[in-house]
C-alpha cells in the first residue's frame, strides 16, 4: 500500500462548532469531524480517492477518518483534522513542557484504507477506555 | 405572549457578543427563536430547549452502566472523592461563569486540589509569554474604533469567532473609521488559505511551525537590517512590504490563535508577536490581542488571578501558597506523569478535546463531570451532575475575550432542581466541611444569603 | 566528610516533593532525623524516610555532606535544590527541579533528568549523564533573571529552552537539542556539541552560544560578521561568528553596540 | 450585636483633639457609643495606643489593572510562596499570596492586621466596573469605595470642549450611578486619551489630538462639575508629566487651578482638588544626572492653599509592580527598564499600563524619589491635608505603610537607611532630606491616616475618628505613649500587626492575627438630579454606535455590591 507522511494540524471549524452545539452524539458532529482535509496531489501521491477513508497514524495512536479536499485550502505536505474526537485519537499528549499537547505540527502518515469503518465519538471515546459496549 | 429579550449574551465564543434577541416563549421555559447570533450561537441557545437534558446526576454503576441518582447522593461522593484524593485535578471552566469558578476557589483549596482551566491546553501560552514579556492590549471598542490595519496571525474568525469581523475587527463602522472595511487593511498569517486568509488584503502562507522566524524577521527588518532572502517561506520582499504596512498603520491591530499555541515553540512564538508589538509602539501605536475560545475562558483567568494570584495550572495542594508552573501543574502532563489521583470536569469536555492517551491516564482514578448536557466527559465518567446553563439558564458575569466584564442574563427558567455550578460548589463545599469537622469560610460580602442576620449598614 | 546514602523502598504513588533532599537539610542529622525530613505527595505531608532507607548520618556542615541516593528517582522532585554545598549523587534518573535555584555545591545524575533541572541555578555544578528535558537552566515562569551562575553538563541531549533569560554561568549539551536557546538572554554561555532543530538566540540581548553541529533553521535576525578561532569546552577550533538577534534591543558598551554572539563551527 | 469595651488605652482622636488621654472606647451595635452594659466583651488596651480604623485614600487594590499585576506576575508569588508557614486553613481565612500585588484575600487581610478600615480603589476603568466590584466583594473585612476615571472620557472632553460644565455633571452623575462610583478620578488629563493614537499631553495647553481640549480645561471643568453637583470627594488628580525630571512646575501650575474654584459641599470637605502621589510630581533638574527634591517649593504652595489636599507616594525601595491609568507614562517606563509591559486601552474612557520595577537602594534616583516621598510629610503644616499613602503598588506596597510611619516618627531610621546608601553623598546633595529634623508625633499619624482622609473623602462623620455615632472602627497598636520605644524598629512592628483591630464593631484582628471575615461594605455616592434630555441622548447613541456592549450590560447589577452603603447627593435643578 502506498502512504505519505504528512505535517498534522487540527483545528477549529464553523461546521464542527455549530455541530457540537448540537451535541457530540449528533450525526452532523459525525460528519463535520471525522474527515481529513488534504491537497489532491498528496493525495494522488498515495493513492487516495476523494471521500474515501484512510488510516492516520502519528507517533501516538491511528484513526479512520474521511480523505477530502480540503474546505479550506491546504498545501501540499500538511494535512488537517477538524479539531475534536478524531483528531484527538493521533494527537500527541507532549507539551514542551508548556502545558499546551501538540495540537499542530506533528508528523502522520496516512494511507488508504477503503475498507475500514469510522468508528463514532462514542465509540472512540468509551472505546479507549474500556466502556463501549454497543456495536458488537 | 412570546417574550423577545434584547441585549443577551451569547455563551459561546469569546466574542461574547451580548446584541442577542432571543424570543422565549410565554411561560418562559423555551427558547422560540434566535436573532443576531451566528449559527454556532443559535444552535447553542436551540440545543437547550432539547427535552432530554440530565436533570438528575447520573452514577457509573459496577458493571458500567449508569443510574441516576439524587442530589444529596451526588453531592457526599463529590465532597468524599475530593477530600480522598491525594491530588485531584479540577479542570475546566469553559462555558461557566465568574461565580461558579469563584466558588470552587473555595472548594479548591478545601480538597487540596490543582485548579486548571481550559486555557492550559488553548492560551495556555498565551499566558506563559504574558508572564515573559506583558501585553500591550485593548478593548475590542478600540480595535474597532481605531484599528486601520488588522492582522490575523495564526487564526480564523470566520470560524471560529464567526461575528468578530462584523462587530469588532473588519466591517464595523467605528468612531475614526467611519468607512469600516474600506478603511482597513487585513493581512492574515497562516500556514491553510483559510476564509479568514480569503478575506484578507495579504495573505502570507507560512510553513507550518515557522512563526517565530517569521515574527523575529519582521523585527530585524524594523531595525533597519537585512534578512535572508527567504523566512518561513516568504520572499524577503513581502515581509518587507507588510511590516511597512504595519508601521505605518495609525492603529495596528494583531490577533492571534491557536495557530501561534499549538505549534512548535508554543509561548515563544507570542512572546516574539509580543516583542514586534513593543517595536511597533515606537513607530506608531500597535495592540495585540489572543482570540481567546469561549465567552468566559478569560474569566477564570481573573477570579483565580485575584484569588491565587495566578490564572491556570494553580497547585492548592500545599495548603499555604499556591503554586504555578505549567509543563508541572498543567492538566495534561499532570495526566501523562500520573500525577493526580481523581479528575473533576467541569463545564468542558475533555473527554473529547484532551489528546486520548491523556483521558486514558486520567481515567484510571475517579472523573466526575459537572455539566448541563450529555458529552464525551460525561459518558465516561463516574459521576455526572448537571447543572443549569450558564448565560441561559443562569445569569452571571463573564469576561470577554478581551477581558471586558459582561454582565450575562438569564432568558428561560433553569430545570426544576437542578442547580447553577455556584450552588452545586457551595454545597460540595459545605459538606466537605461537615466532613472535616470545620466551619466554612465565607466572605460576607459575596455570601449575603449566608449572613441573615448581618448588621445593616453603618 | 559524611556520606548519607538514601536507598529507594518505594516508588511513590504519585509525585514525591523531595525538596529536603539537600546538604543544608541534611546537614548536623543523624540518620533517623534525615528519615523524618519532611516532602509532599500530593496534599500528604509524608517523610524521606517513607520512600527511603537511610543510611549514614549527614557531616557538620552542608559542605561536609555527601548524598548518594542509591536507585532510581523517577519519581522525585526538586533533588538537590536550592542547596549551598555539598554533594549529591543520584545512581538513576531524577524527576523536575533537580539543583533548581542551587547556589553551590555539586550534583551527579547518572541517569536522565526531567525539565526545569538548573531552573534560576546561581552557582554549583550539575553533571547529568543521560538526557535532559525541556528548560535547561531556565528562569522561573515570568522572572526576567535567570540562571546567573555555575555550570551544568549534560552528557546526552535536551529538549527545547535551554538558558531562556540566561544571565549567567554555563550549559554544555553534549549531544543534541531542541529549540529555543538562549532565548531572551542577557548573559552567559550555552555551548551545544551536536545539532539543533532551530530557534537559537532569539531575542537574545547579550551573551554567548557555540554549537559544533548543525543548526537546521537559523534565525534571520543573525548575521554572519567573521570566522575566528576560540576554545570550546578545551578544544580549539575554527568558528563562524554570527551577531544578533538584530530584531532585538541592545546596550552600548565605550560607544559600541554588544550584540549576542553565536559561533557555529566553521565548515572544514 | 456584642458589646465591646476598649478599655483604658492612650486614645488619639484627632477629630476630637484627643492626644493621648487614657480612657475608655465604648462600641454597640457596630457604633461608637457613649458608654456600654456590664456585660460588654472588654478589650483591655491599657499601656497601648487606640486610634480609629485607618482610611486610605489612595490605593490600586481591585480592578482590572491590579489584577494584570497579579496574572502577570508569577514571580511576585514565588518567593513569599516559598517561605509562609502552612496556617492558612487551620486559622479560618483564606489562602493568601502575593508580595507587590496581593490577592484580594491577603489585600483585606493585610490592611485589616495593620488597622485600616476603609480603603479607596483609586481607579475604576467605567466599563470595568463590575470587575472592580467583583473584587471588592472577595477582599474580606475592609469597606471600600472605587472613584471611575473620568479625565480621559469622550464625553467629558466633549463637553468640557465646548464649555458645557452641567452636561459633565450630568454625566458623571449617570456614570457614578451606572459604576456604582464614588467621584471624579482623573489621570493624565488629555494625555491619556492621547496615548489612544500614541502620543501624550506633556503640557497643561497640549491639545488633545482630534478633541482638541487641553488638560487644563479638562482639570477645571472637572473642578467645576465636581462642585456644581457637591459630591462628598473633591476632585482626585494624579497630573500630566508624572515621573519626570523637572516636573515640578507643571505641579504648582495645575494646583493653582484650584484658585478660581469654591468648594460647595454639604460634606465638610473644604478642598476642590486632592492631589494625589505628590512624590512622583515633585521632581527638579533637567535630566537623570542632576535629577533633585523640589518637595520644599511645592509644599510651601500646598501649605498656602486650603483647597487642596495631597497624599505622598512614599517610595519603600522595594521590587514592586507600577500600575497607572498614565499609559503613555508606563511606555515610557517600560523603555527605561525593559521589563514586561502590559497595557490597556480601554475604548471612549482610559487606557491603563503596568511595569514591574525595582526601586533598588543601590541607585541614586531611586533614594531621591524616596527621600522626596518624606520630605512632603516633614514639610506640612496642615497634617489634617496630607495623607501616607505608597500608590499602593507604585511606590511601594501598602503593608509598607508601618515602615513610612517609622521613618517619619524617627530620624534616626531615617539616617540610617540614608547612611547605608551606595551614594548618599549625592542623595544629600539632591535633597534636604538630611537637614530635615522634624519628627512626626502620633497624633500627626493619624491625622494623616485617620481624621484626614477621612474628612478629604467627605465621610467624617463615618470614619477617622473615635467620636459616639462614628463606625465602630477601633484600632489598638501595641506602643506605649508616655514611654516610646527607642527603637524605631519597634514602631513599624506595632503598626504592622495591630493588637486588636474592630472593625464595624467586630473583633476581626487579635495579636496581628485575623480571627474574622468581617463585615464588609461597598460605598458608593447617588447623585439625584433631573434628567438631562441631551446626556441622555449622547449616551444611548454612542452606546449604540462606538461602544462594544449592550448599555444594559453596562450596567453595574445590584448583587454584585451585596452590601452597599450608599451616600446620597441632591443637585437641584
Amino acid at each position: 500500500m502506498p502512504k505519505i507522511s504528512l505535517n498534522m494540524i487540527t483545528q477549529r471549524s464553523i461546521e464542527e462548532g455549530a455541530a457540537m452545539e448540537k451535541g457530540k452524539t449528533n450525526p452532523d458532529y459525525f460528519d463535520a469531524c471525522s474527515i481529513c482535509e488534504m491537497h489532491p496531489d498528496d493525495m494522488k501521491k498515495a493513492g487516495i480517492w476523494k471521500n474515501t477513508n484512510v488510516l492516520v497514524t502519528s507517533e501516538c495512536g491511528s484513526v479512520i477518518v474521511k480523505a477530502i479536499t480540503a474546505t479550506q485550502y491546504v498545501p501540499p505536505g500538511l494535512a488537517h483534522i477538524r479539531q475534536g474526537v478524531w483528531a484527538n485519537q493521533v494527537v500527541p499528549p507532549r507539551t514542551q513542557s508548556t502545558g499546551t499537547p501538540q495540537y499542530s505540527g506533528f508528523p502522520v502518515t496516512i494511507e488508504p484504507a477503503p475498507d475500514e469503518k469510522l468508528k463514532t465519538a462514542l465509540q472512540l471515546v468509551q472505546g479507549s477506555v474500556g466502556l463501549w459496549k454497543g456495536g458488537q | 405572549m412570546p417574550k423577545l429579550i434584547k441585549g443577551v449574551g451569547c455563551p459561546y465564543c469569546g466574542s461574547s457578543c451580548d446584541d442577542i434577541e432571543v424570543l422565549v416563549s410565554d411561560d418562559e421555559t423555551r427558547i422560540l427563536e434566535v436573532h443576531n447570533a451566528c449559527i454556532i450561537g443559535t444552535n447553542l441557545f436551540h440545543h437547550a430547549n432539547d427535552p432530554t437534558r440530565p436533570r438528575l446526576p447520573r452514577q457509573r454503576q459496577p458493571d458500567g452502566s449508569v443510574k441516576e441518582i439524587p442530589y444529596e447522593e451526588a453531592i457526599d461522593y463529590f465532597a468524599k472523592t475530593l477530600l480522598a484524593a491525594k491530588k485531584p485535578l479540577i479542570y475546566g471552566f469553559g462555558s461557566t461563569n465568574c461565580e461558579g469558578m469563584s466558588a470552587v476557589g473555595r472548594i479548591a483549596e478545601k480538597a487540596g486540589a490543582v485548579l486548571d482551566n481550559c486555557a492550559t491546553i488553548c492560551h495556555g501560552p498565551s499566558f506563559l509569554a504574558m508572564f515573559d514579556n506583558g501585553y500591550p492590549s485593548c478593548t475590542l471598542g478600540e480595535a474597532k474604533n481605531r484599528a486601520d490595519v488588522v492582522v490575523f496571525w495564526g487564526c480564523n474568525p470566520m470560524h471560529a469567532h464567526p461575528r468578530h469581523t462584523s462587530r469588532y475587527s473588519i466591517f464595523p463602522r467605528g468612531y475614526f473609521t467611519q468607512k469600516g472595511q474600506m478603511q482597513r487593511t487585513v493581512l492574515c498569517v497562516d500556514p491553510r488559505e483559510t476564509d479568514t486568509a480569503k478575506l484578507a488584503d495579504h495573505h502570507l502562507m507560512l510553513d507550518q511551525s515557522h512563526d517565530y522566524e517569521l515574527f523575529d524577521a519582521f523585527r530585524t527588518v524594523l531595525r533597519g537590517f537585512d534578512i535572508p532572502e527567504v523566512v518561513a517561506g516568504i520572499p524577503r520582499e513581502k515581509i518587507k512590504e507588510a511590516a511597512e504596512i504595519m508601521k505605518k498603520a495609525k492603529f495596528c491591530m494583531i490577533f492571534f490563535g491557536m495557530g501561534c499555541t499549538h505549534t512548535d515553540g508554543r509561548n515563544h512564538n507570542i512572546d516574539a508577536a509580543i516583542s514586534l508589538t513593543r517595536d511597533l509602539n515606537e513607530h506608531t501605536k500597535c495592540s495585540i490581542m489572543a482570540m481567546r475560545g469561549h465567552y468566559n475562558i478569560a474569566g477564570p483567568g481573573q477570579v483565580w488571578s485575584w484569588q491565587f494570584g495566578f490564572p491556570y495550572c494553580i497547585d492548592l495542594t500545599k495548603g499555604s501558597h499556591a503554586h504555578m508552573n505549567p509543563g508541572e501543574t498543567s492538566s495534561i502532563d499532570l495526566a501523562m506523569r500520573d500525577e493526580v489521583d481523581c479528575f473533576v470536569n467541569v463545564g468542558t469536555d475533555a473527554g473529547a478535546h484532551f489528546p486520548i492517551q491523556a483521558v486514558q491516564h486520567l481515567k484510571k482514578h475517579p472523573w466526575i463531570t459537572v455539566d448541563p448536557n450529555f458529552c464525551m466527559a460525561s459518558e465516561i465518567a463516574d459521576l455526572h451532575i448537571p447543572v443549569r446553563i450558564a448565560g441561559v439558564d443562569e445569569p452571571g458575569v463573564v469576561y470577554r475575550m478581551d477581558n471586558v466584564p459582561i454582565q450575562f442574563r438569564a432568558v428561560i427558567k433553569g430545570l426544576p432542581g437542578v442547580p447553577s455550578d455556584e450552588e452545586l460548589f457551595d454545597m460540595v463545599y459545605e459538606r466537605m466541611c461537615e466532613l472535616t469537622n470545620t466551619a466554612p469560610i465565607w466572605l460576607a460580602a459575596k455570601e449575603d444569603r449566608k449572613y441573615p442576620q448581618n448588621p445593616a449598614v453603618i | 566528610m559524611a556520606t548519607v546514602t538514601l536507598k529507594p523502598t518505594k516508588v511513590p504513588e504519585l509525585m514525591f516533593e523531595g525538596y529536603s533532599i539537600t546538604p543544608d537539610a541534611f546537614a548536623g542529622k543523624t540518620a533517623a532525623q534525615i528519615a523524618a525530613l519532611p516532602g509532599h505527595e500530593g496534599k500528604i505531608q509524608v517523610t524521606i524516610g517513607d520512600f527511603f532507607e537511610v543510611s549514614g548520618n549527614g557531616g557538620e556542615t552542608a559542605a561536609d555532606t555527601d548524598i548518594v541516593i542509591a536507585g532510581d528517582c523517577s519519581r522525585v522532585k526538586y533533588i538537590g535544590s536550592k542547596m549551598t554545598a555539598g554533594t549529591v549523587t543520584v545512581n538513576g534518573n531524577a524527576d523536575m527541579y533537580v539543583g533548581g535555584w542551587m547556589k553551590g555545591g555539586k550534583i551527579h545524575i547518572k541517569g536522565n533528568m526531567d525539565s526545569f533541572c538548573g531552573i534560576q541555578m546561581q552557582g554549583g555544578e550539575l553533571i547529568c549523564d543521560g538526557d535532559a528535558k525541556n528548560h535547561v537552566g531556565c528562569a522561573y515562569r515570568g522572572d526576567w533573571r535567570g540562571m546567573k551562575g555555575g555550570t551544568i553538563r549534560i552528557k546526552g541531549s535536551a529538549g527545547n529552552d535551554i538558558g531562556t533569560f540566561m544571565l549567567g554561568g554555563t550549559i554544555i549539551i553534549e549531544k543534541d537539542a531542541f529549540i529555543h536557546v538562549s532565548t531572551h538572554a542577557e548573559g552567559g554561555t550555552v555551548i551545544i556539541k551536536g545539532d539543533v532543530e532551530g530557534r537559537v538566540g532569539g531575542q537574545m540581548v547579550k551573551g554567548d552560544m557555540y554549537v559544533l553541529g548543525k543548526i537546521k533553521f537559523m534565525m534571520p535576525g543573525f548575521q554572519k560578521v567573521d570566522t575566528v578561532e576560540k576554545e570550546v569546552d578545551g578544544v580549539t577550533m575554527k568558528l563562524d561568528h554570527y551577531i544578533g538577534d538584530l530584531g532585538e534591543r541592545h546596550g552600548k558598551s565605550k560607544g559600541q553596540v554588544v550584540y549576542a554572539n553565536l559561533y557555529l563551527k566553521a565548515a572544514a | 450585636m456584642a458589646e465591646i469595651i476598649v478599655k483604658g488605652g492612650f486614645i488619639i482622636d484627632p477629630t476630637r483633639k484627643i492626644d493621648g488621654d487614657v480612657g475608655d472606647v465604648a462600641i454597640k451595635d457596630g457604633k461608637i457609643v457613649d458608654k456600654v452594659s456590664s456585660s460588654a466583651k472588654v478589650i483591655d488596651a491599657k499601656g497601648k495606643v487606640v486610634m480609629a480604623g485607618g482610611v486610605d485614600v489612595h490605593s490600586h487594590v481591585a480592578g482590572p489593572k491590579v489584577n494584570v499585576g497579579r496574572l502577570f506576575r508569577p514571580e511576585d508569588k514565588l518567593l513569599s510562596g516559598f517561605c509562609r508557614s502552612g496556617m492558612a486553613q487551620k486559622n479560618g481565612y483564606r489562602m493568601e499570596s502575593g508580595f507587590s500585588v496581593p490577592s484580594t484575600f491577603k489585600t483585606g487581610y493585610d490592611y485589616a492586621r495593620m488597622g485600616y478600615g476603609f480603603v479607596m480603589e483609586a481607579a475604576m476603568p467605567p466599563i470595568h466596573s463590575p470587575h472592580v466590584h467583583e473584587e471588592i466583594h472577595d477582599t474580606p473585612i475592609i469597606d471600600e469605595a472605587a472613584l471611575p476615571v473620568f479625565g480621559n472620557n469622550w464625553f467629558v472632553m466633549d463637553y468640557l470642549k465646548k464649555g458645557e460644565v452641567e452636561n459633565t455633571g450630568a454625566y458623571i452623575a449617570w456614570l457614578l450611578k451606572a459604576t456604582k462610583g464614588f467621584g471624579i478620578k482623573v489621570v493624565n488629563p488629555g494625555g491619556t486619551a492621547a496615548w489612544g493614537w500614541g502620543l501624550n499631553c506633556l503640557t497643561l495647553d497640549d491639545p488633545v489630538p482630534y478633541f482638541e481640549v487641553t488638560p487644563r480645561e479638562i482639570i477645571t471643568g472637572l473642578m467645576q462639575a465636581n462642585e456644581y453637583l457637591g459630591l462628598p470627594h473633591s476632585m482626585h488628580v494624579h497630573q500630566n508629566d508624572l515621573g519626570n525630571p523637572g516636573n515640578y512646575q507643571l505641579t504648582l501650575d495645575s494646583l493653582k487651578l484650584t484658585e478660581t474654584v469654591k468648594p460647595k459641599n454639604k460634606f465638610g470637605r473644604e478642598q476642590v482638588m486632592h492631589s494625589t502621589h505628590l512624590q512622583f510630581h515633585s521632581y527638579g533638574g533637567t535630566g537623570w544626572g542632576d535629577f533633585e527634591s523640589k518637595a520644599k517649593e511645592v509644599m510651601d504652595y500646598v501649605n498656602k492653599n486650603k483647597a487642596i489636599t495631597v497624599d505622598t507616594g512614599n517610595v519603600t525601595l522595594d521590587e514592586t509592580t507600577t500600575m497607572t491609568a498614565d499609559g503613555p507614562f508606563e511606555h515610557h517606563l517600560n523603555g527605561l527598564n525593559h521589563l514586561k509591559w502590559c497595557n490597556v486601552d480601554v475604548e471612549m474612557e482610559t487606557a491603563a499600563g503596568v511595569v514591574p520595577y525595582v526601586y533598588d537602594p543601590n541607585i541614586k534616583v531611586c533614594d531621591i524619589q524616596w527621600a522626596i516621598g518624606l520630605e512632603l510629610a516633614l514639610y506640612a503644616k496642615d497634617m489634617n491635608r496630607i495623607f501616607i499613602t505608597t500608590d499602593h503598588p507604585n511606590a511601594g506596597p501598602f503593608t509598607r505603610y508601618p515602615r513610612v510611619i517609622k521613618w517619619l516618627m524617627s530620624r534616626k531610621a531615617r539616617e540610617d537607611l540614608l547612611s547605608s546608601f551606595k551614594h548618599k553623598d549625592k542623595v544629600i546633595a539632591a535633597t534636604t532630606l538630611h537637614q530635615l529634623e522634624r519628627e512626626l508625633t502620633l497624633f500627626e499619624i493619624a491625622q494623616m491616616t485617620r481624621s484626614g482622609p477621612a474628612k478629604c473623602l467627605g465621610m467624617s462623620n463615618i470614619y477617622g475618628g473615635l467620636a459616639p455615632g462614628m463606625s465602630a472602627d477601633v484600632a489598638v497598636i501595641d506602643l506605649n505613649y508616655k514611654n516610646m520605644p527607642g527603637d524605631p524598629e519597634q514602631i513599624e512592628k506595632a503598626f504592622q500587626r495591630a493588637a486588636c483591630f474592630i472593625k464595624s464593631g467586630e473583633v476581626v484582628v487579635k495579636d496581628g492575627e485575623v480571627v474574622s471575615n468581617g463585615h464588609k461594605k461597598t460605598v458608593w455616592v447617588n447623585v439625584k438630579m433631573p434628567e438631562n434630555p441631551q446626556v441622555t441622548r449622547d449616551i444611548t447613541q454612542s452606546f449604540t454606535k462606538d461602544y462594544t456592549v449592550d448599555i444594559i450590560n453596562y450596567q453595574v447589577r445590584d448583587y454584585l455590591a451585596p452590601h452597599p452603603y450608599v451616600i446620597d447627593v441632591d443637585v437641584e435643578a
